[in-house]
């Protein structure tokens, strides 16, 4: 159960998969992310509510095909400029992408997890996004007659997530702004969480969320694996290293250079604070 | 016309916090909304209780949050929820009083776009997406939104309605099912926008002090109707100025 | 915000109201149950997915025109004498019933919480209960072309819940088993919370719902207002009672004399531990 | 027949414990489910995951609940979801291996009653009604009933289908789009009966030890059809009694 990281995203990540690395904000998980650059993998569907910097990067690092998502950009910061390359100019390679709202892509995920083909909201009435995405439709409510939007049930084939601990049987707990995580995991074939640390017993916490051992398929142990987003009671989301990635991202020379120092060096674990 | 002793970012921040009642419930986007809602929060408004779409259910942040999931929102939040309730339960479920939004292009019609510039397939510039904006649109009682003044960002028609203000004119909100009003109020850094009441097209209704309507029509990519009835907006009080100043970390 | 039970059931419960009291098992809301009661309220709709001897008390005191619920038992005891002999012999007064299963009432609350027109599950299909209630009917996935059963959205005029805790300010805070009260009170159009106590803060417990004050309409201070059902870390569940009321509920005149007891105890609190 | 040093509910509730196998996920009806899943957990399943739709996921109560949501279940579980959690996440998702209901009535194709006796309309006998029964035996990937064997209860038909069993036979399962296989096994007070792999009738597969098959074929409602390969239940060993009746009280 408990595996190293490199060990574990080649058990559970392969090409061509449709892979979820979800986070909303807070427990990003950056370091299975850089991962997933490391070993090459390629032709990925990436599924996220709030693709950030970690996505650019992997979308620069031409691992993705596909980008499944409600919100992309570097939040506070501005855009993501490896993500806009990828869509205008196809650099490195040709992006697709469907495009939802946030709370039709939380709604697919509840569906993915609660074993429904889709999921009803009121939402994207109006908007251009329905024209531009097959998979929004309607349903008419068999009571009222009222017509609501309806989106398809989102099951990746592994979601990755981080966390604050698990314990030895794999069972693992999370709190602060938990997000969509449960969700992402229950709605998935295969899930990986990375966490900052194992302990023996999971002292209850107020506003925790406990994923069961028996929906985790492996989990690895990297401290400041959140990095540069944050663990809430562990460390602080490093606002800086977000800004600084703005310049990074913005053309690709600069960024081939981040990937070259990325992929030169050969992670297990990542040190505490590192992110970029 | 005195030199005045605040930026246009300033009076705009605080003329947005003032369109914020007490103990109104607030879905605060990241950015100026947030700024603005803040400062209300720390003047007039006490009793504000804020939502961030990350699941900070009335949160007082004691400084302002970077991204709309900083771990100063949910330590100070009443309660954090999972990320499908705050849409689900206090969203859709019509909570909410007010939306306060941000954007890159907004219409005559209030419209909004987050998405592209440009054509979809091809766009010229590619934003961000749409985040929680086309249900906060949609499901708020009511939608302020708060963006800098330009002919580039003011435009006829938005190249992507990202989430619909008051779609083509009179009664295309009641026709699509959104059960909120709507923008109700458009405040940038020359002056204040609103909808017709008849016609739904937005109006200029108020300036900020030094400003002339005409500066603001030619910063505006339609040909825009000036209220007869024009505000002045008064100007920011030292106490407003002061709290701006403390959030942004402006001198 | 805070007020006395009485005046709190006067205020915001009306004769002809669709009223669910909501406690799975944990933190029934009993003497809120009682005071109703008391008030004489006729013409009610009574919701719950598990009513139990509080149900059986209000059915049996003519209380209740209909039942809207999932099981209505003597959990761990057997049947409820009043709910059988108001379905088989109208005493004291007809009692209409809506039936579903456990599933189908927690998505129709689910979706009174959301805003939904109606809720979507897998459930009910070959049974007969949907020949019975024309409040399951199916929706086709426009997806995938699956049919699955849908429910209508339940929104009751007034949820009435118990919780350990509530501030000043009126928000409440629930732990332990919290059901399906969160969704109960978010359908509804007001909502009224029996508390153990009103403390000055709401310190964060593990496993916490926190219901804001801005859902609750009124809070009133009640301990022991759960027994003999149980609150988690106050008091446990009175196991014997629930056997004793099986006596009790048998015969009409055994209830009346029951009855007779309860409306001749003018009760603004209940004293811990009463139940019966 | 030598003397048992057991009673029928004991050696049912213990033959019961024996279809659950360590590490399964088990979704527990109160009663006597609940005591054959905690029998199970404390002699030859150790892993035993057990749910109880209160919402408690992974409980491991230290003596039985009298109802589904005592506080036991809640205090030593590895963590409490809200309702529709359990009911949409875990049963509906299909992660739960095996459903323990139990039954007023049963019939030929293992379909279940637990809502009226008589009429709908103008019942003889009014019972509790579905709680999570209907989707535990739509959606568990199989399931188990535990009843005690009369002829009132083993009736041909029941008089309202709660829950769906095999149906009317062959086919009916997956034309219903019910996932999980259904009941593959009733364990009564007198024996075993599981449904014919073809006809999906129930038949006798196993007596308890002293149990003649025509006893049974004389406790059921229909014309029970016995297997040519009965089996004779192994006898409870000290262990498995031990522990039963450190649960149930019994001396």
């Amino acid at each position: 159960m408990i595996v190293p990281l490199d060990e574990a995203v080649r058990e559970l990540v392969h090409d061509g998969d449709t892979v979820a690395l979800e986070g909303f904000t807070h427990l990003i998980p950056v370091a299975a992310g850089h991962e997933i650059i490391r070993q090459g993998l390629r032709d990925l569907t990436l599924v996220r509510m709030t693709p950030d910097i970690v996505y650019d990067q992997l979308i620069g690092a031409g691992c993705a095909s596909k980008l499944v998502f409600s919100w992309g950009g570097n939040p506070g910061v501005g855009s993501l400029h490896r993500f806009r390359d990828a869509v205008t100019s196809s650099w490195p390679v040709p992006l697709e992408i469907e495009e939802h709202s946030h709370a039709g892509m939380a709604n697919r995920y509840v569906a993915g997890a609660s074993g429904l083909p889709f999921a009803i909201l009121r939402g994207y009435s109006g908007t251009d996004l329905v024209a531009n995405n097959p998979n929004i439709r309607t349903v008419t409510c068999p009571f009222t007659g009222q017509e609501l939007a309806a989106v398809p049930a989102l099951n990746p084939d592994v979601t990755v997530v981080h966390a604050q601990r698990a314990d030895r049987d794999g069972n693992v707990q999370l709190w602060g702004i938990t997000g969509i995580q449960k969700e992402a995991v229950l709605a998935a074939d295969r899930a990986l969480v990375t966490v900052e640390e194992v302990v023996d017993t999971l002292d209850p916490v107020p506003g925790q969320v406990v994923l069961p051992a028996r929906v985790v398929n492996r989990v690895s142990v990297v401290p400041g694996g959140a990095a540069p987003s944050y663990a809430h009671g562990y460390y602080e989301r490093d606002n800086e290293a977000y800004r600084a990635w703005d310049a990074v991202g913005r053309d690709r020379e600069s960024f081939g250079a981040w990937l070259k120092e990325l992929t030169d060096t050969p992670a297990v674990s990542e040190p505490a604070g590192r992110g970029l | 016309m005195t030199t005045a002793n605040w930026t246009s970012d300033e009076i705009m921040t605080v003329t947005a916090a003032r369109s914020l009642r007490d103990r109104m419930s607030c879905f605060v986007g990241i950015g100026l909304p947030s700024t603005a809602a803040n400062v209300a929060h720390r003047t007039h408004a006490p009793g504000l209780w804020m939502v961030y779409e990350s699941g900070t259910l009335g949160t007082v942040p004691d400084h302002l949050p970077l991204s709309i999931g900083d771990g100063i929102l949910a330590d100070t939040a009443d309660t954090v929820v999972p990320v499908p309730e705050v849409f689900n339960y206090w969203l859709q479920a019509g909570r909410i009083d007010v939306g306060f939004l941000g954007a890159a292009q907004i219409d005559r019609y209030a419209n909004i776009n987050t998405t592209v510039i440009g054509d979809y397939a091809n766009p010229r510039v590619r934003l961000p997406g749409a985040g929680g904006a086309p249900e906060i649109a949609a499901s708020c009682r009511e939608v302020i939104v708060i963006m800098r003044h330009s002919s580039r960002a003011f435009v006829e028609k938005v190249d992507f309605v990202t989430s619909v203000g008051h779609g083509s004119g009179p009664g295309d909100r009641e026709r699509l099912g959104l059960r909120g009003a709507g923008p109700v109020r458009v405040i940038t850094d020359l002056g204040v926008l609103e909808p017709d009441p008849v016609t739904r097209e937005l109006v200029l209704t108020g300036v900020h002090p030094g400003v002339e309507a005409d500066a603001v029509r030619e910063a505006t990519g339609w040909d825009l109707v000036v209220s007869g009835d024009l505000a002045v907006t008064p100007e920011p009080t030292e106490a407003e100025l002061s709290v701006v100043r403390s959030l942004t970390g402006a001198a």
